[in-house]
């Protein structure tokens, strides 16, 4: 045993015997807090028993060396000052259970993050941590044995978004033998995958290895797949979350529809009117339609707004005459609500594309041969509006293409991140257009970001199949023909910076590479989910390294893009990732719940109801017999708020009592 | 196996005392050789900036001459070493090269067949005849003269066929089986500017001075060179590139001066006295016995 | 002061001149080119380019021709190799700079009594008349034609030279200078026949 | 020990460093002050912060009681509006300060003394503006001056 332990003023306040422990953190700490002051001056507090200073508290010897001091100098509170209580107080608290010490005999005293790492001045913040460490002896003084509850986990799961991330996630879980719900908002799984002709850098076609996994999920009899629907409120907690669900009107039966799309062609309308959506307006579709050739499940929808029969009550219906026997068609379905339990949550809901008009200087909707790289997608897919042939609004095959990368990306107007997939979409796009076109293709970069498998051989391979690498933000896109050469033709004016002068290049098609923004509904979802967004708007994770798909509401998890810009690789892993602390937290079959549950001094509560509606969780109710309150301790989520209220100090909460939060108060104001 | 000696055109010039010292060396230590029938001019760097297709037909009429003699080649001036070199290259990796050389050489009765090694002394000493036998040599030890091994570009770069492409050494463990001290010259690969003394002087003279700065420096008597056009680019124009508050002024010799010296060969046949630079002095002070 | 149109249009670009450094001996991989700048900081002599050898590999890959052939950096390049030792894509800078200077003599892209040029075409003379050079005459030849006032600066050296017996007035000529001729006249012949 | 007297004597009138005592909520704010630290932002030493599992657990008598024991400010951060762990906490918080603030300034405490502030897990820049800013308006301030109180509560005992 080390003899780092300081002697005390042996005070024995009613049996109180507290031991404060002070980390250096290596130098994270030491560094800037005197580390042995403060463990000298906790040593004089009064009923402190002892007190040590240690290089890591969180390691074994450490957390030896306090369940040591437990067992051999009876202690019975705990004060350990060193970083956040977010990191390691359930470190610590282990560490008494271990010693037979109720784990909420513990105070945590953040010197770390609160402390050592946001100060200079090492005498302010040596002071600052003696008024903690105070404050925690003062508080840990009143602190009781507490219990956790422990809650069943419901082994049902539900994803949230049909992208390729939710797919994957959710034929992950149901492999594994459990029931997912698996929510989607278009009528059509698949996501932006779907949409896309080759994946980077293997240039493997995305349908060919997307759709084997679209039927898997369509067809897999553990897996509910909702399309075409959303989720608008979960209540409940970990493992015990209540889900509704808003199933919109397909007006399509779907047990019944067969996906064969004669009413399709039966439409009175004999040419498709309305922009298609998955060809992002580059074709059109009828009122009743298939998203595309390969969409799961294979079931039309019609689009009420379009549709003359919900126009006009008038039409033929020569969709449901072709229907005919099988009458999937349903022109008066509505919208219903499913309720579901489910005891974990995986939120996979994407992104979406930056909006390039957003930046008018690139001509995005004022030159007709100005797209964004998905709308290029689509042009070479060869499922697509062209069947696969790069031709330009007026059918002309382009014979210089120039590709824009970072439109919407690394820049402090509009998105200051970077989107990360779009050097190598771009790379793809550049390769795919000179394959299928023999143009002569520019890309104007920033930076060449391509850290991944395989991904700088493939600009390597580009660079050698003769693209132009022009670095340099593109200025502008124009008509204006300074040259001849120019006529007719859209120029883009960048500097070359490598060979340190302004370009002028005259190309036919412009392709903007559009970066990744977190969905336009993203807040609304995240508080469906009670979860947090970054300040950029994606959702956040609990821990960016640590717990990258975990966030701070327990059993709902976030995976793929919604969480930052990812690619189809990427995106997999993450989904891998979610749904495997999902499983864990299933096969755990229990999870335990904090004790800071609220609870009522019966005899003090006066009956006056106030605090009945404070609570966001239905768990106070009035018990008219005895005409005081009641709390329902399974409801209790543990905020407090009925505590602040009550006019009569009648109700507590464990681990926040009001006498705890008055010793901490006076703790740290008091001098020493 | 006998070598033919290929000494280029600068060793019959202004690197006259590089194939006097050379040839005794080989004598010294018993290497035969025979200098190849009727070669010509490689080329050198200069040909390769007019017209690169005849310079590898010109360099090529020197390996065929070789080779039909069945010998290695022995080319002390890093330009021919560096040039013959890149002509095997070129001829092995470009077929329209090949089928020019190829025609250029039948013109004339020879043939070329890639049977030819292009070696350099420093290499022929180094694992031929070893450091032990030379060691084993030296009659007159260089004890005390500090030396700093200059070896240029072209002996290493880019073919390193014998040495550490960025810290050759062969030449330091030569000149200190010879018994000299080598001092650290962490220049020793740097360019000495060429032929641009010539054609632009500032530039040439500006390469010289941090060469020869660095080597005094750095403690150096003396710099030990490989090349003809080196050792008279460093020699010739040090004091130019000197300035009044620092002049330069050191020795400048081939590495073969010094072996030669070292293993006893007469004064006279060495070329010392073709410095512009005195080198009695030094030796002198030395007490390096030189007759 | 005098103001230059510096920002570049395509026209001004010749895709024929990025082909054919692409397509020459050993510029097959100047497209592969990062431009992570390694061969300028390698040059000992970029110091004093207008164009350092990692601008003069993009110019050349995108077409610039009048740019790089009219840059400096092609005439103060010794043939060191230090960059294409270096070049982390392996291209072979060095190689490229002999492609350049020979392009740029054919399309006479040099100032009037540039010593480089004159001195090249006069040792090939010599070549082609004596098999052999000796350096003496080259030099004498060179000076001659470009700074006959350097000459005068120099024949203190020269005559140090001279005494130290490193500078023969005898011209050196190798036996049998015919074989010289027809091996010149037979490369010009194959080249001309397959049109390299 | 909980003498107001005794304890404030000794501070020197020269170097007035006030003191300020912050509830910070366990979801937004204090994960935001965390992150302040992982970020290596710094700021003024002068605050004090208590970890509440929501701002909505923050009882009037909290801030009452800070100021009777020396605090020259109080400050409060939770989640913004909406964002509240707890559904609608924050809310609560909202009502309780505005309620609180007209009291304080009845007892004589200046408004900039008492601050709620709505900070999320991300705006780490935000707590530490919060604090350098709160620490300046109550240096200008200067020392609160309360007529001391007799103890209202009961010591716990020790």
């Amino acid at each position: 045993m080390p003899e780092t332990g300081r002697p005390t003023n042996g005070s024995n306040a009613g049996g109180v015997r507290v031991g404060v422990y002070v980390c250096h953190c290596g130098t994270n700490i030491a560094g800037t807090v005197d580390v042995r002051a403060v463990s000298e001056y906790a040593a004089g507090l009064p009923g402190v028993v002892v007190s040590r200073d240690y290089k890591y508290m969180c390691s074994d010897p450490g957390q030896a060396l306090i369940q040591h001091d437990i067992q051999e100098l009876a202690l019975n509170r705990i004060v350990v000052a060193s970083c956040s209580p977010l990191l390691h107080e359930p470190t610590f608290r282990r560490a008494l259970d271990r010693a037979g010490l109720n784990p909420f005999l513990l105070q945590v005293v953040n010197i770390r993050e609160q402390v050592s790492w946001v100060h200079l001045d090492k005498q302010a913040a040596t002071a600052k941590a003696n008024d903690l460490v105070r404050a925690a002896v003062r508080r840990v003084f009143l602190h009781k044995p507490l219990q956790r509850r422990r809650v069943p986990i419901n082994p049902n799961v539900l994803v949230v978004g049909g992208g390729i991330t939710g797919i994957h996630a959710a034929l992950t879980l149901a492999e594994a033998g459990k029931h997912v719900y698996l929510v989607e908002r278009e009528p059509t799984i698949g996501g932006h995958m779907a949409m896309f002709d080759k994946t980077f850098p293997t240039l493997d076609c995305a349908a060919c290895i997307l759709t084997p996994k679209m039927t898997a999920v369509g067809s897999h009899p553990g897996i509910t797949l909702w399309t075409y629907s959303e989720v608008v409120k979960v209540a409940g907690y970990v493992g015990n979350y209540r889900v509704q669900v808003k199933r919109k009107p397909r007006y399509i039966i779907e047990d019944l529809c067969l996906g064969c799309q004669e009413c399709v062609t039966a439409c009175v309308y004999k040419e498709g009117k309305t922009p298609d959506e998955f060809n992002l307006g580059l074709s059109k579709r009828k009122p009743v339609y298939l998203p595309f050739p390969q969409a799961v499940p294979q079931k039309v929808v019609i689009d009420p707004e379009t549709c003359i029969e919900f126009k006009s009550k008038k039409c033929k219906k020569t969709c449901v005459e072709a229907c005919g026997d099988r009458q999937a068609i349903d022109f008066t379905q509505k919208e219903t609500l499913e309720e579901i339990e489910v005891g974990t949550i995986i939120l996979a809901t994407g992104f979406k594309t930056f909006d390039a008009g957003r930046n008018p200087y690139y001509g995005y909707g004022r030159y007709p041969n100005v797209y964004t790289s998905l709308e290029v997608e689509r042009l070479i897919n060869a499922a697509g509006p062209t069947g696969g042939e790069l031709l330009l609004r007026d059918g002309k095959r382009p014979q210089a293409v120039g590709i824009v990368h970072c439109v919407g990306s690394r820049d402090a107007n509009t998105n200051r991140w970077c989107s990360k997939v779009c050097c190598m979409y771009s790379l793809k796009l550049a390769h795919l257009i000179k394959e299928r076109t023999g143009a002569e293709v520019y890309n104007f970069y920033i930076d060449m970001r391509t850290p991944g498998k395989g991904y700088e051989e493939f600009y390597d391979r580009l660079l050698d199949e003769g693209v132009h690498f022009v670095r340099g933000r593109v200025a502008e896109v124009t008509d204006w023909a300074a040259h001849p050469s120019e006529k007719g033709k859209l120029v883009i004016r960048a500097e070359d910076t490598l060979a340190a002068f302004v370009r002028r290049i005259p190309v036919d098609m412009v392709v903007l590479s559009v970066g990744l923004e977190p969905q336009l509904d993203a807040q609304a979802v995240r508080r469906i989910f009670n979860i947090s967004c970054s300040s950029e708007g994606w959702f956040l994770e609990r821990h960016p390294k640590l717990a990258p798909v975990r966030t701070f509401t327990e059993g709902v998890y976030i995976a793929g893009a919604c969480q930052g810009p990812k690619d189809i690789p990427d995106s997999v892993a993450h989904a891998g990732a979610a749904a495997a602390e999902a499983l864990a937290l299933i096969d755990a079959q229990f999870v335990e719940l904090e004790p800071y549950t609220a609870f009522i001094f019966e005899d003090a509560c006066s009956g006056c109801k106030s605090c009945i509606p404070l609570c966001p969780y239905q768990a106070i109710s009035f018990a008219e017999e005895k005409k005081k309150a009641t709390i329902n301790e399974v409801l209790c989520k543990g905020c407090g708020t009925c505590v602040a209220g009550c006019p009569s100090s009648s109700i507590q909460q464990n681990f926040f009592e009001d006498e705890e939060i008055f010793e901490e108060i006076e703790g740290v104001l008091a001098y020493a | 196996m006998k070598c033919a000696y290929y000494p280029g055109c600068s060793l019959r010039g202004t690197g006259k005392a590089y194939e006097e010292s050379l040839l005794a060396v080989f004598r010294s230590l018993g290497i035969e050789v025979q200098e190849l029938d009727d070669w010509n001019c490689c080329g050198a760097t200069t040909y390769l900036s007019v017209d690169e297709l005849t310079s590898y037909a010109l360099a090529a009429r020197n390996l065929a001459l070789a080779e039909r003699e069945r010998m290695d080649i022995i080319a002390p001036c890093a330009a021919c070493y560096l040039v013959l070199n890149k002509t095997q290259h070129y001829i092995r990796d470009y077929p329209d090269i090949k089928t020019v050389v190829s025609r250029a050489l039948a013109t004339v009765g020879l043939e070329y067949h890639d049977r030819v090694r292009v070696r350099h002394p420093l290499d022929v000493f180094l694992n031929d005849v070893g450091l032990k036998a030379i060691a084993a040599k030296v009659v007159r030890p260089l004890k005390g003269l500090k030396v700093a091994p200059y070896y240029g570009c072209q002996i290493v770069r880019p073919y390193a066929t014998f040495d550490d492409q960025r810290n050759p050494t062969s030449m330091d463990q030569l000149l200190e089986a010879c018994g000299a001290t080598v001092v650290p010259y962490p220049l020793k690969t740097r360019c000495c500017g060429g032929s641009q003394k010539g054609t632009l002087p500032e530039i040439g003279l500006h390469l010289i001075r941090y060469l020869i700065a660095e080597a005094q420096k750095n403690g150096a008597d003396t710099i030990a060179t490989v090349c003809p056009l080196c050792q008279f680019n460093l020699e010739c124009f040090q004091k130019e590139a000197g300035s009044q508050r620092h002049p330069l002024s050191i020795p400048v010799l081939y590495f073969t001066q010094l072996m030669a010296l070292a293993l006893g060969a007469p004064a006279a046949t060495i070329g010392l006295r073709r410095s512009l630079v005195p080198v009695e002095p030094l030796l002198a002070a030395k007490e390096i016995a030189y007759a | 002061m005098e103001l230059k149109r510096t920002v570049k249009f395509e026209a001004d670009r010749d895709p024929e001149f990025a082909r054919w450094i692409s397509h020459t001996v050993g510029g097959e991989r100047i497209r592969h080119c990062l431009q992570c700048g390694l061969c300028s900081a390698s040059c000992p002599l970029s110091l004093y380019m207008d164009y350092t050898p990692r601008r003069l590999m993009h110019l050349s890959r995108e077409g610039f021709k009048e740019e790089v052939l009219s840059s400096s950096s092609i005439w103060l390049c010794t043939a060191c190799y230090a960059c294409m030792v270096a070049c982390p894509k392996k291209i072979n800078i060095t190689h490229l700079m002999y492609a350049l200077k020979e392009r740029a003599i054919e399309e006479r892209f040099y100032p009037k009594r540039f010593p480089i040029p004159v001195m090249a075409q006069q040792f090939c003379r010599m070549v082609r008349g004596s098999g052999r050079i000796t350096e003496s005459w080259l030099i004498l030849r060179v000076f001659l034609r470009t700074a006959i006032w350097r000459l005068l600066s120099m024949s203190g050296l020269g005559w140090k030279l001279f005494r130290a017996g490193r500078m023969p007035a005898r011209r050196d000529k190798i036996q049998r200078q015919h074989e010289i001729v027809a091996m010149l006249d037979s490369v010009a012949a194959t080249r001309k026949e397959l049109a390299l | 020990m909980r003498n107001r007297q005794l304890t404030r004597a000794p501070q020197p009138q020269a170097a007035f460093e006030p003191r300020i005592v912050a509830f910070f909520c366990n979801w937004c704010t204090y994960l935001a002050a965390d992150l302040t630290g992982t970020s290596r932002m710094k700021y003024a030493p002068n605050v004090r912060v208590i970890r509440l599992m929501c701002s909505g657990r923050v009882d009037p008598q909290f801030v009452l009681d800070a100021f009777a024991q020396g605090a020259d400010g109080v400050l409060i951060g939770g989640c913004h509006p909406g964002d509240c762990h707890y559904q609608e906490g924050n809310y609560r918080t909202l009502r309780r300060y505005h309620l609180l603030r007209r009291l304080l300034r009845q007892m004589g405490i200046e408004e900039e003394r008492f601050r709620l502030e709505w900070i999320s897990a991300a705006e780490a820049d935000r707590v530490r503006n919060a604090i350098n800013d709160m620490v300046e308006r109550v240096r200008a301030l200067g020392p609160l001056q309360l007529e001391p109180k007799r103890e209202d509560r009961e010591e716990v005992a020790v």
